[in-house]
Parts: structure tokens; sequence; C-alpha cells
């Protein structure tokens, strides 16, 4: 039937979409609409304030209906923001959504070309040209069920995995919530108190850690690390490296082991501020219990037992030196990315003296000390004489909005000074307290109180940070040096402790996490949403959801917040119990096929099945995605690459070329990191030459060569191909099969004299809007010196191709 | 003072025979290693002394007996385990362990090690192995490695020596570990768990020779063939005993049989309960 | 949970954390000289003496009582029941107890 | 009520089967063997009588385990036994001497047959007499008693245990294979009519027991594994307190001399025969086993055809009762020695007859001698 649907004559709808003035401010929306009517089997063709609107969205199905339309575009935004809108609204007329075709004219033209509203508007004609040759050769398709494994795989034990694990759990999904550390609960049990309720940090944690600890539906992974993820939405395959503590769940915690442990360390739950044995658990409430052994502090290395003082006096033979680490094979649906972020070194900021001074401690420190289970039992005391000070000052944005750390705000060191300054007046009324800060930025709810009380309290907010702190000999006190940029005067103050509060930084590990998974990082390196405003716990991969500091700098309630949020949509995903494939997976076409088997050797997901002997071909539909690299490969057109055929490529090309080809630029873009860049550099209105025009494919590993010579064939100036960085393919490796044929083009276009240079190859991130403008800017550079005889030459050389 | 007096302050002295220290035994040899681990698991476990038995036969460690303040025999050639075998059975109240060494127990010993095991006679043998006759001056033995040099094998060992992990567990060892004496601790757990378990226990421990095989065999000073011990020994807990022979490059140490199966002692126990009285019921008829 | 990158103070319990203080005896004439227990202790306690025992060997010697740990590895090694070690009686030379 | 151990009664009982129940008698509650023709029967009916008294019946792998198995048993306090013949025998001498070296109370059965090596297995000999004080290694004593009757295996098999207990010894029954195969007539008598004897215990505390300190009798009380005494034994050469003393001249003369003279010194106290008709006798034979069953009735016989023939039959042969035999031989002008073996017993006869002439009547294999034989024998050696 479907083939039936594609033989009847195309009848298409064409929508201009102004989206209010971003694409109308720029681009002549009647003038493209008009444009639109005019090429082949168009039968409407109007522009639209919002197509998104309901409105909008009637228009189309009115004219669906009245026009018996059988094709769609629309001209407006990126369809990685409204193609399933659209897709949805044909759905609703009853025109099957694989019908629909969208051309990005607002990303890619309008918010790129702010002051070239010709050039725009040109370009947004080629686009809906090429759209409109796309979508006629468009073929209706039912998309295939996958299920979906309802089981959630966690990263991270902080407050963040901890919330989205009882809340999954609760819903009655398995959970599998994997730690690195040994105990869950992250740096919110490291707090005293959470501001601005001042609640007693640990004391609201710790029954969330045990109802994790203890929850029928949580599996709880401490001391493992995540190494190797495979599969796609609904059905990733997830290894997971389990470390041994050698101590089994035998253990009663009963503290005999540690008590007689001969070799000690500083704990790092203390920040080093106490200390902990060779065998330990890292704090009181730890979940599990179950005590650790640091083999490195251990005196029992290389099979050889040196030391069994613990074994010993383990009455419940907990302890097993003999443990071998073991590597978990998961199943699960959805994954939530919760791994939090690290604490900024001062260290790098010698001007404050931290670890010159002994008086001066990072917030986190200040944590300890002023907790009553820490390491000085509550009492605010100063290292280098353990008595309480007279004066503490607090000095804010460290390694935060500068350049000389991060450039971000990292948003909770404001109020955690404002909360710790309260707490020192809460114990010790006598103590001054001086805070030293840029702006303060109380913008939360019930912020701003706690800000009054303190300057109630007594705290001295001064603007201004302090250019330098230095060390009383003597005394130990500390001189702050500094400019107080409200009075315009110079400061010189002396306290007996210094306070850095310091900023939030990404994990080092990220950039591993960021491959395992396939996510996108911001500049500043946390992980990046699939949308800002409408996806913001989603990331670009199918499946995987990002709670916590992980995603940015955010406190406890935030952090909370979004976990809930990400576990609703992981949720969602698995009580939907199946995704359905895009139907985007290729249909082997037997009577072209020389069963050479290339296809099958390129594809990463080995879903191509070829037997020489018995002549067949086979698509394993559940393992393919769709990249359509094999397409690339195949020499034979043997393979039906589904919505992004080689006809329907081919004709985009020729619609993107079919006037003033030798300006132009064209670039294939993979739909994940690529042609999401250009939308980044659109959405921060980043300006590059209007003559680049974007064809989508999934990846860049779609690209075949015969699209590249065709375009150069039909006369095309530049071509460049686009796609993730190399290990961030969201297909596993099929760009480097890009790279591959890339490279062979290359020297095929040497041998036959043809400027190689006009042919670019890009690997640019999500985030990497800027590094997309720029590529675009330095190829228009090249491409306006370029010849017109050497145009001609490609044009000859590859004609026919 | 002199060395006797001395002895007596060590920790283990109560269970030596002080006066007959320092022991006859090389700089670096294992034996003495071995000897205080045994020592050191009966001092955990707080044995009656007055209950336990050693035997030993000939060789290098055959004189272990002589240094332990419990009962103790000091057989002849291979003949430890028979012995150990009629002390057990004609008084079941003694734990009866023999301390001998891998000639001893597996040349010319052999046959009395198998049936031992095999009858699952409840008596825990500790053996020293040295790969060599160590006391008559390093003749080649039962575990000698193939091409090793010792004063018969003046052109390398062309013997394949036996695996007695795989050797005592294929005989029915309801325990059989194997450590190296730089494993004391792990030998000492192993020792205290065979005499806490009920049936027929055998221990390899794996033993420096300085002075002789391994000076032979160029495996330098006693220090030097622990840390190679160190370097090759690999803890393989459970391992398939078919599978752990020693090579050059490894030595897999570690509990490899644990099981539960009725002694010899038990079964002739339970079978004299039942005849004698099947014979009371006819005297009563 | 999250780790500052170097933990540079000497922590504030330092001297609340008493560890027992070992005491060394070593039986130079039993000793045979194998150098296990120098080349084994975990910490490096001991170093070979300089002088001859009656048989004619070095024998070990403590080089810093301070850091031994009282794990005994030395005695469970020592094939010759040479040396061994003990709790200090806290009187001088360790922390007073509480 | 009748004792299961001690059957007393009369009953009709092959030697063999007679020799396990004087052993049960005795008090033996270990027995280690291995399976060899012609004593099976005697393992045989030991593993069903122990059981039945509560003792320890083990089949050893080989007659070199059992009988260290039998020096263990007997390390505990048990009396313990082994049964075996000619080729076992021969494996049994390396611990023997370790027996004789540990002073092991225990009783060595061996029902001869016809060697050498595996030789004639179901035929009777009487070969092993001298293996059995020269063969194994070394100087040393033991103490053999040849029964020349069934009931003798039951009499004789109490009197080894009692022997063993007394001097600290290996004690052997040297029966062949007739005696151990007939059957005859035993009476075996109530308990309290057999004499059993003890070993000694030591009357020290453990920390002053000796293990080697001998008493007067030169025997050392024995202390038993698992009684506190925590003492040490070996093979090799050892002080008093049981320490090897591998190079000393002193303790290796001291204790080789006391091993052999606590069994020299007591020959007398040990030393059982049977004298008929040697008051006014011409001709002596001399005999024991199986051939001195023959002897007996030849000499009767020899008595009413008037020849003046006399018999002494050794009980004990080994401590050999050479002053007894030089005195008999004081009386007679010729003794007459029929062995089934091709002469070994009659060097002692010689040695001890100094001059008064000893003639051989060798048997090897078949049956046992004839009294005619003897008699022809003896008139030979009166001409």
């Amino acid at each position: 039937m479907t083939t039936e649907e594609a033989e009847v004559e195309p009848r298409i709808g064409v929508y201009v979409c102004h989206c209010g003035l971003n694409i109308a401010g720029t681009v002549d929306c009647e003038e493209v609409a008009e444009f639109a009517s005019t090429l082949p089997n168009v039968v409407v063709a109007e522009d639209t304030r919002y197509a998104c609107s309901d409105q909008g969205q009637e228009t189309i199905k009115k004219d669906i209906k009245e026009h018996n339309l059988n094709r769609v575009v629309v001209a407006s935004c990126s369809p990685r923001l409204h193609e399933p809108t659209f897709r949805k609204t044909c759905e609703e007329a009853g025109l099957n959504k694989y019908l629909f075709e969208m051309a990005n004219i607002r990303e890619h033209c309008s918010w790129v070309h702010l002051h070239d509203k010709k050039a725009a508007t040109e370009k947004a004609k080629d686009l809906v040209r090429a759209a409109v040759a796309k979508v006629t050769l468009l073929e209706p398709a039912i998309e295939s069920e996958v299920p979906i494994t309802t089981s959630a795989l966690i990263i991270g034990g902080g407050v963040a995995g901890i919330q989205a694990a009882l809340d999954l759990a609760d819903t009655g999904y398995k959970v599998y919530l994997v730690e690195k550390e040994p105990s869950i609960g992250g740096r919110m049990a490291q707090i005293d108190k959470t501001f601005p309720t001042m609640d007693c940090s640990i004391c609201i944690l710790a029954p969330k850690m045990s109802d994790v600890g203890h929850h029928p539906n949580v599996e709880l992974l401490t001391n493992s690390e995540v190494q190797e993820v495979k599969g796609y939405i609904g059905n990733f395959k997830v290894k997971v490296l389990k470390k041994p503590r050698y101590v089994t769940d035998e253990c009663s915690a009963c503290n005999e082991c540690s008590e007689v442990c001969p070799i000690t360390a500083p704990n790092e739950f203390d920040v080093g501020l106490a200390t902990r044995r060779a065998i330990y658990t890292p704090f009181a409430q730890a979940v599990p219990s179950t005590y650790i052994v640091d083999r490195d502090l251990c005196l029992n290395k290389e099979g050889i037992m040196a030391c069994d003082k613990c074994i010993r006096a383990c009455e419940r033979e907990a302890i097993d030196f003999d443990m071998k680490p073991e590597t978990l094979e998961l199943e699960v649906g959805t994954i939530i990315v919760a791994t939090g972020a690290d604490v900024y070194d001062p260290s790098s900021l010698p001007n404050y003296g931290y670890t010159r001074y002994l008086n001066v401690i990072t917030s986190l420190e200040f944590e300890r000390l002023i907790n009553a289970g820490g390491p000085s039992g509550g009492n605010l005391i100063r290292p280098s004489d353990k008595k309480i000070p007279e004066s503490v000052a607090f000095i804010q944005c460290v390694g935060s909005r500068t350049d000389k750390g991060n450039q971000y705000c990292s948003n909770v060191c404001c109020m955690n000074t404002i909360k710790d300054s309260l707490l020192i007046k809460e114990h010790w009324p006598d103590v001054k307290i001086y805070v030293f800060y840029v702006d303060i930025r109380a913008f939360g709810k019930g912020f701003e109180d706690l800000y009054k009380r303190a300057k109630e309290e007594g705290a001295i907010f001064i603007r201004g940070l302090p250019a330098e702190v230095i060390e009383d000999r003597k005394t130990r006190n500390l001189w702050l040096i500094g400019e107080n940029t409200l009075q315009k005067e110079l400061y010189r103050v002396n306290v007996g402790m210094v306070v850095l509060s310091i900023g939030i930084e990404p994990r080092p590990g990220s950039d591993v996490i960021q491959r395992l998974f396939t996510l996108s990082r911001t500049p500043d390196g946390f992980f990046m949403e699939a949308h800002p405003k409408l996806r913001p716990v989603d990331t670009p991969t199918g499946g995987i959801f990002l709670a916590g500091c992980a995603e940015s700098p955010k406190d406890i309630k935030d952090s909370v917040t979004q976990a809930s949020a990400a576990a609703a949509r992981a949720g969602i995903l698995m009580a939907q119990g199946k995704v359905t494939v895009e139907a985007i997976t290729p249909r082997p076409i037997p009577e072209n096929c020389e069963f050479c088997g290339l296809c099958a050797r390129v594809c990463p997901y080995n879903a191509i099945l070829v037997d020489k002997e018995r002549e067949r071909v086979e698509v394993i539909e559940a393992a393919c995605t769709g990249c359509g690299t094999c397409g690339a490969e195949c020499s034979f057109d043997a393979l039906h690459m589904r919505h992004f055929t080689n006809t329907q490529i081919l004709a985009q090309i020729d619609a993107l070329t079919e006037t003033e080809a030798d300006k132009k630029i064209i670039a294939f873009c993979c739909n994940w990191c690529a042609y999401a860049g250009a939308d980044f550099a659109g959405v921060s209105r980043m300006q590059y030459p209007p003559n680049v025009r974007i064809i989508r494919t999934m990846c860049s590993g779609r690209v075949s060569p015969k699209f590249v010579e065709h375009a150069f064939s039909r006369g095309a100036g530049a071509v460049l191909v686009a796609g993730c960085h190399p290990g961030d393919c969201h297909y596993i490796d099929a760009n480097l099969q890009t790279q591959k044929r890339v490279e062979k083009l290359w020297k095929k276009m040497e041998r036959l004299g043809v400027d190689k240079e006009r042919l670019q190859l890009l690997w640019a991130s999500a985030a990497e809007g800027e590094r997309v403008a720029s590529k675009i800017r330095e190829m228009q550079a090249k491409l306006d010196k370029l010849a017109p005889e050497e145009i001609e030459k490609a044009k000859g050389v590859f004609a026919g191709s | 003072m002199n060395q006797g007096d001395r002895m007596t302050q060590h920790p283990l002295a109560k269970y030596l025979r002080s006066e007959r220290m320092p022991h006859i035994w090389c700089e670096g040899c294992g034996n003495g290693v071995l000897l205080s681990s045994f020592l050191t698991a009966l001092d955990e476990l707080k044995v009656d002394l007055d209950k336990i038995v050693v035997v030993s036969g000939i060789g290098c460690i055959g004189r272990a007996a002589g240094y332990v303040n419990v009962d103790s025999f000091h057989t002849t050639h291979g003949r430890a385990i028979a012995f150990a075998t009629g002390v057990k059975l004609a008084n079941p109240d003694l734990q009866v362990v023999v301390i001998s060494g891998d000639g001893d127990l597996f040349a010319i010993g052999g046959n009395h090690f198998i049936h031992a095991a095999r009858r699952n006679i409840d008596i825990k043998v500790i053996c020293a192995n040295n790969f060599n006759y160590g006391m008559t001056g390093g003749q080649y033995g039962p575990t000698t490695p193939l091409e090793a040099w010792t004063t018969t094998t003046p052109y390398g060992n062309i013997e394949h020596p036996f695996n007695l992990v795989h050797l005592a567990a294929a005989s029915g060892a309801v325990y059989v570990a194997r450590w190296t004496t730089l494993h004391v601790r792990r030998l000492k757990d192993s020792i205290k768990k065979s005499l806490q378990k009920e049936g027929f226990s055998f221990i390899e421990v794996i033993s420096p020779c300085p002075t002789i095989f391994d000076r032979y065999n160029k495996r330098g000073t006693a220090v030097e063939v622990m840390k190679w011990f160190r370097l090759i020994s690999n803890v393989k807990h459970g391992y398939d005993p078919a599978r752990t022979e020693i090579t050059n490059n490894q030595i897999i140490v570690g509990e490899f049989v644990d099981v539960e199966r009725p002694s010899y002692g038990r079964l002739l126990r339970e079978m004299t309960k039942r005849v004698q009285e099947k014979l009371k019921e006819e005297k009563a008829k | 949970m999250v780790l500052p990158k170097k933990l540079w103070r000497t922590p504030l319990d330092t001297e609340k954390i008493s560890l027992p203080k070992a005491e060394i005896t070593i039986q130079p004439d039993l000793c045979k000289g194998c150098d296990f227990c120098i080349e084994f202790c975990p910490r490096k306690v001991l170093e070979k003496s300089d002088q001859l025992n009656k048989r004619g060997i070095y024998p070990p010697k403590v080089a810093d009582e301070s850091k031994c740990t009282i794990c005994g590895f030395c005695t469970a090694i020592c094939p010759d029941f040479a040396i061994f070690i003990t709790e200090k009686k806290c009187k001088e030379g360790c922390e007073d107890e509480k | 009520m009748k004792s299961r151990a001690v059957l007393t009664g009369t009953h009709f009982l092959s030697g063999d089967l007679a020799c396990a129940e004087g052993a049960i008698a005795a008090g033996c509650r270990f027995f280690g063997g291995y399976p060899i023709t012609p004593a099976t029967e005697i393992s045989e009916r030991m593993s069903r009588r122990l059981v039945e008294v509560g003792g320890v019946y083990i089949q050893m792998e080989d007659e070199i385990g059992s009988l260290a198995a039998v020096i263990g048993a007997s390390y505990t306090g048990k009396k313990a036994m082994t049964a075996t013949s000619g080729p076992g025998f021969s494996l049994m001498q390396e611990n023997i001497g370790l027996a004789v070296m540990t002073e092991a109370p225990l009783v060595i059965v061996n029902i001869m047959r016809g060697g050498p090596s595996t030789g004639q297995p179901t035929m009777p000999s009487q070969q092993d007499v001298m293996q059995a004080k020269w063969g194994s290694h070394g100087d040393y004593e033991i103490i053999a008693l040849a029964p020349s009757s069934v009931q003798e295996m039951f009499d004789l098999t109490i009197d080894c245990f009692n022997l063993a207990e007394s001097y600290r010894v290996p004690v052997m029954l040297l029966a062949d294979e007739i005696i151990g195969h007939m059957s005859e007539r035993v009476k075996i008598p109530p308990p309290e009519e057999i004499t059993i004897i003890d070993r000694k215990k030591p009357k020290v505390p453990p920390n002053e027991y000796r293990p080697f300190k001998p008493d007067d009798d030169l025997v050392p009380p024995m202390g038993c594994f698992g009684e506190g005494y925590r003492f040490h034994a070996t093979g090799l050469t050892h002080d008093e307190k049981g320490a090897p003393k591998t190079v000393s001249v002193e303790e290796q003369t001291k204790l080789v001399r006391r091993l052999c003279d606590k069994i020299r010194k007591n020959t007398h106290k040990i030393v059982r025969v049977q004298e008929v008709m040697l008051e006014d006798a011409e001709v002596a034979v001399l005999a024991y086993g199986i051939a001195s069953r023959a002897a007996l009735s030849a000499v009767r016989k020899a008595r009413k055809e008037g020849i003046k023939a006399g018999l002494l039959r050794l009980i004990t042969i080994w401590p050999f009762p050479t002053e007894l035999v030089a005195k008999m031989a004081d009386h007679v002008t010729a003794i007459v020695v029929p062995e089934m073996n091709y002469g070994q017993l009659v060097r002692e006869v010689e040695r001890a007859a100094k001059t008064t002439p000893v003639s051989l009547l060798s048997k090897l294999g078949e049956e046992p001698h004839r009294p005619s034989e003897i008699i022809t024998a003896m008139r030979r050696a009166l001409q």
C-alpha cells in the first residue's frame, strides 16, 4: 500500500513561519511563500505567524483535508525542536508523518544572517526548494516498536541520584544505583546545615540514604564504576565494574577492625581534617555501612598477609582479602547521569595563600569544622592553634566568575556563606564576620530574608574581593588587603581565620562519562541538556537524562527537583513500555545487491547479515539505529536508506545548486553534533556568511562520496562534511567511515587535479556553534578566491556522478 | 645467658622443646617458617597440647616432630602417614598431624598417602615441598621440576613432577590448600582450618632450599627465592586442582578443596555401634 | 563523595590517635641471617646489624622502632624464633592512656 | 555372663582362628594387616571379632604400612598385632627395626610358607626362623615362639602379648601353614584363668618423665600418647629423653647394648621348652613347631623299639636357649634336628652342642616329617 500512496501525484503544502520577528525580522516570509508556490507539485503555499501555534497547526490540518495534500513542508525552526510537533499535526489530519519535511530557516538562517536580509531571504528560498524536492520523494512509513526494559541505571549516589532512585523505585521500577565511592551521600553528607531553612544536612539526608539502601527495588552498587555502555533507548547494555571492598556483607560495622588497624591516613570525608584507618567507613551514617579496606594503605600487598590484626578482630569473619573485582552486565531501559561536580582548588590562587597559611580554609573544610560530628566536634577552631578565632572573613567567588578560575557563577557560594555566617553568630555571637563579595546573589525562595538576617546579626558585607591575604607570622592572623568598590577606598582588615568560598566545577572524569554515554558538554564542561528550555533534563541521546550538579552548579533543592524531573522523564518512557524506532532503517534491494558484504563490515551494530553463498541480505531492525553508513558504503544502490534515500539527498543537492551553485557551500551535517552545533550557533546568534546550505543526515557516515561528487558536478563552490568528534559518534564509530571516505575523496581530487581544499571535514559537538560558524567563515574566505575555471574543471571531472 | 634460656622468652616458646633450639635447619630454610606457622595455629586455637600428636618421616623437615613440645614420633622413611593412621584409629581423641617432606610423603611414602586420603583417615598432612632431597645432598625427587639440576640429574631432570594438590584432591582429601612460606599467615589460617575439620587434610607448603636446590638452580638467596614466590604466586581459591601445576612463572596458591565426607574413624565407630547393638539383641533372645 | 584534590593538612585529631608502641626483641644468637625480617617488614623497621653474632653472621637490628606497627610479620616469617614484638607498657615514650 | 572377648569353652578351630581368639583374649584391640596366604584367616577372623569387642581392624595398603600402623596403635597404649607370611614378613623387616628401636610392644604372627620369594603359598615351611632374628638391619633382639598345636596357637598368642608388654619388644609367633590351617580341639578357659600382663606405666610426673630411661630390668616404663607425657620417640639413635643422638659413640653403645641385653639378660625368664624322656636319653631330638609333632611320636615309637630317645621341644626359639641345649648335649651322644627348611636353627644347636654331633633332618615343601624318617635318623645318628 505504501508504494500505491507513493505513486499518486504529489500534492504539497508549504508553510513559511514568521516565528514572530525571529524569522520575519530578517527573512521576507511572504516572498518565500510566494516563491514556494512556484515550485512543482506545490498546491498550497502560505506564510504564517506561528506555525507551531494551535491556529497554525489547524490551518495545516484544514488544508490537508480541503486540498487533500499528501505532502507538507514547514519552513521554520530546527527540526530538532518542532519536527515532532508538525509530524503530529500531519498524523492528526490523517497524513503519514513521514510525508513531512522541515526547512530550518531560523537557527540556520534568520538568526545567523541578521544583517543581510536579502541573502537570508534567498537562502530561505533555497532551503524551501530543497525541502520541497525532498518531500516530493518522501515515502510513508510505519514505525516498528521496540520494547523498553523497565529498569533504570543511575550513575552517582549524591542527593540527586538518591532522589531519582527513590522516585523510580517507588514507582515500581528496578533501579541500579552506581556510586564510585564506598558510600552514597555525596557532598550533602559533608555539609553541616542547609540554606535557607538551616536544617541539619545529614539529618535529612540519612533517612533517604537508608531508604535507598533497603529499598527492595534498588540495587546499590557502591565502589563501582560504569565501564561500557552499549545499545539504545530502552535497551541499554551496561557493564559495571564492582571493585572489591575486602569486607563482606557479614560486616556489622562494629568498628573493632578499625580500632586495631595500625595504619592511619587523613579522612577524605573530613577533607583531611580527621584521621581514618586503612580499614574504615567514611562516616558514621555511611550506606552501605559495610567497612572497606584501603589497599593502597594496608600493609597487605601482593597477596601476602603481613598484618592480620583486623581479621583476628572481626568476630563475624567478614574480612576477605581475596575478594576480586567483578564486572556486572546490566540491562536497563533508561539512564540518569547524576555524577555531581567537584570543588575548585584554591591553591592555584597564590594571593590567597591557601596551603601556605594554616588559617586559610575552604568553605568545604568549614562545613566539617562547624559540624558537631566533625573533627573538632563542631568547634570553630583555627588549625594553627585550635582556638576559636575572634574574627572570620569569607572571600566570595573563589574560582568563580574570574579569568583565573571559572568564568561562570557557581550558584551556591553566596547563600552558603550567608548560612555559614549565621551559624557562627548562632554559636559565637562575639566573633566578628566580614564577607568580601562581588555581588550577593540571593535570588531563591527565602534567600533574601536569610541575607537580611545575616546583616542584622552583624555580619559585615564589603564589596570588593581582597587583592591579597597576608599572614602575621606571630599571631598567625591574616591581613586582607583590597578595595571597597562601593566606598572607593582601600581596606586592610585583620582576621583570625579566612574562609575561601570556593566554586563548583565539573568532575575531572566528565570526559569519560561523556564518551560512555555519548553526551555533549557546554564550554564550561558541564553536561548539556537536549534543549535549555523545553527538555532541560533530557540529553540528546534518547533514554539518557541528567540530574544535579553534573548538569550545572546548583543547590540541594534544585538538585532534588531536577532529580525528580529526570526520574519522571525516565518513568514515562518505561511506563509506555515501548519505543517506536524511527522508520529510517535501510531496506535491502536484492536485485541490485552483489552480496559483497561491505555494508555488513561497516555497520557499527552488526545489524546486517550477508550470506554470499545463498545470496541473502538481511537487516536486523531492532539492532539497526539508522545511521546510514551502510548506505554510503554501498556502491550498487542495493540499500534503500529510508527517509534519507540517495535520490532524496541528490534531489536536495540539485535544489540547492540550482542557482549560483559556484557561490555556495553545500554542508552535510550529522543530526547529533554538527547540525545541533549549527542550531546552537543560531540560538547564540553567531553570525556567519549566508552562502552555506546545510543538508541534515542522521550521521556523517551517511554521506556517500557520490553526494560530494554530485555537488561538485553541479558546480558547487565547496562542500563541508561535518560530524561528531571521533569517539563521540552517536553510532559508536560510524564517523570513522566518514573520515576514510573524505580522505579517499581528497586523494581522488588531487589525482584529478581538483583543489582538495574545496572539500572540508569538520568535527564539532552540539555545543560548538562557534566552531561551525568559524569553519564556514574560513571556507567562505577560500571560496571568494576560487577561480571560475576551477569550478568548471570539477564540474567536468565529476560529471555524470 | 645461653640460647635455650633466651628461647623461653619467645611467645611460642612453650610449644617448643626449647632446649633443642636452635634447630638443625639451614639459614633461610622454609621449614622453620612452616614450624612457626604451625605453632601459631596451635596457639590461636588454644589446642590441648596433651591431645595432639605430631608425626614426621625422614628428611630435613622430619626433625620438626622432635622440636614440638607435644607427643611426637619420628618414623622410618615414608611411613609417617601409616604410623599416624594407627595412632588416630587406636585413639580417636588425639589430633594427629603429619609434618613431612615431598620425597618422604610422595616417593617412598606415596602409597600410604593416596590410601590414607582415599580412606579419609582423620589426620592432617602438612608437606614442606622444597623440590628435592635436601638432607641427602640434593638428589631429585617426585616434585623436582622438569630440567632442574640436582646431584642425580647432572644433565637436567627428565622426570615430570607430581602436582601434589591435584594428587591429594584426586585421592579424596577433604581439604587441600597450597601456600608458599611467604604466605605465613594464610598458611597458619589453613592449618587452623584443617585442624578444625574432620577428615584427611593436605596442605602443601612451597619452601625455599637456599643451601642446596635453589643454589644448584641459580635461584639466588633465600630472600630472592621468597621475592620470587611473591612475584609468581597467584591466589586462586577454589581453582580446579587439575590446573594448579607449578610452573617457572606461576605458583597458584589458595584453598582448592574444602568438602565434607565422613572419615574412616567415624564410619568405623558407627559400624561398631550397630554391630554391638545387634549382638546385644541376639543375646537378649 | 566530593574529594579535595589534595589533603595537605595534618588532621586535627592526630595527637588523640594513640597507636600502641612496639618493643622489638631480637635474639641475635638464634639468628641464622636469612634477612627475611629485614626484607619483608612492611614498614622497613629493621636493618642488618654491624656486629657479628656467635654464629658469625650479621643479625638484624632495629633501625626505627617508631615505624613499627606491631603487625608481627617479622615474628611470623622468622624461621629461627629469633625475633618477636611486644606492646610497650605505656610509661615514658608513649601517649598517656586517657 | 560370658565375656564377648573370651569365648570360654571347647571349640573345634583352625590354628589361624585359634590365634585370633588368643589375641582377642589377650586384649589385642588393634589389628593392621594385609591379606596373604596362609595367614588370611587371621585377618578375616579379626575383622569380625575386633568390631564385636570394639577394637580396630584396618587392612592397610601393604605390610610396611601394616606394621607402621601397629606401632602407632601400640604407642597409644593399645595392644596391637599383625599377621602375615614370608613375603609380607620381608616387607615388615624395616619397621621391625623401628619397633625394636622405639621399644613398641606388639605381636607379629608369621604363618610360614615355602620360600624364597613367592615360593609355595599353600605349603608349610620353617624357613623364616633366621629372618625372624636377623631380618632387619643392626644389632637387636626379639622374642619368637613356635606353636606346635592349635591349642598352642591360642595359648602362645596370649604369651606373645604378655612378653611384648613385659619387655617392650616385638614378639613373633612363628607358626606354619599346617598349624595355621589344620583344625583341632581348643579349650578356651574362663577369663579369670587367663594371665594378662600389661606394660609398666611411668611412676613420675610428666615433667620428670624420661621415655627411654630403663628400670633395673632394663625396660623403660611406657607413657602413651595422649596421657600428657608429651615425649618424643625416633628411629634415630636417641638418649633417655628421646632426643636424637646421631653422632654420639656413647649413646649408640648405651642404647644398642640395652636393647639387646633387656632380652639376653632375661633369657632364663623368657625361655620355655618341653622335655620328653630326656633323663636317660642317648639320642635327643630337638624340634619346634610342626616338626615337633612327628618328633614326639617318633621318640615314643623309638622307646618301644628299645632306642633311648628323648625330645627337647623348643616353645621359645628366640632368644635361643643355648645353656639349656648345652646341658642336654652333655648327657646325649647325638642330637637330631628335624626342620622344615634346609637347615636354619640347627646352626644354633650345633653352636650350643659343641662336641656332641648334631644331624639335620631337612624337609622342604610338600608334607611334614614322618616319625619313621626321624627314627631312621636317630639310628643313623647312634651308629
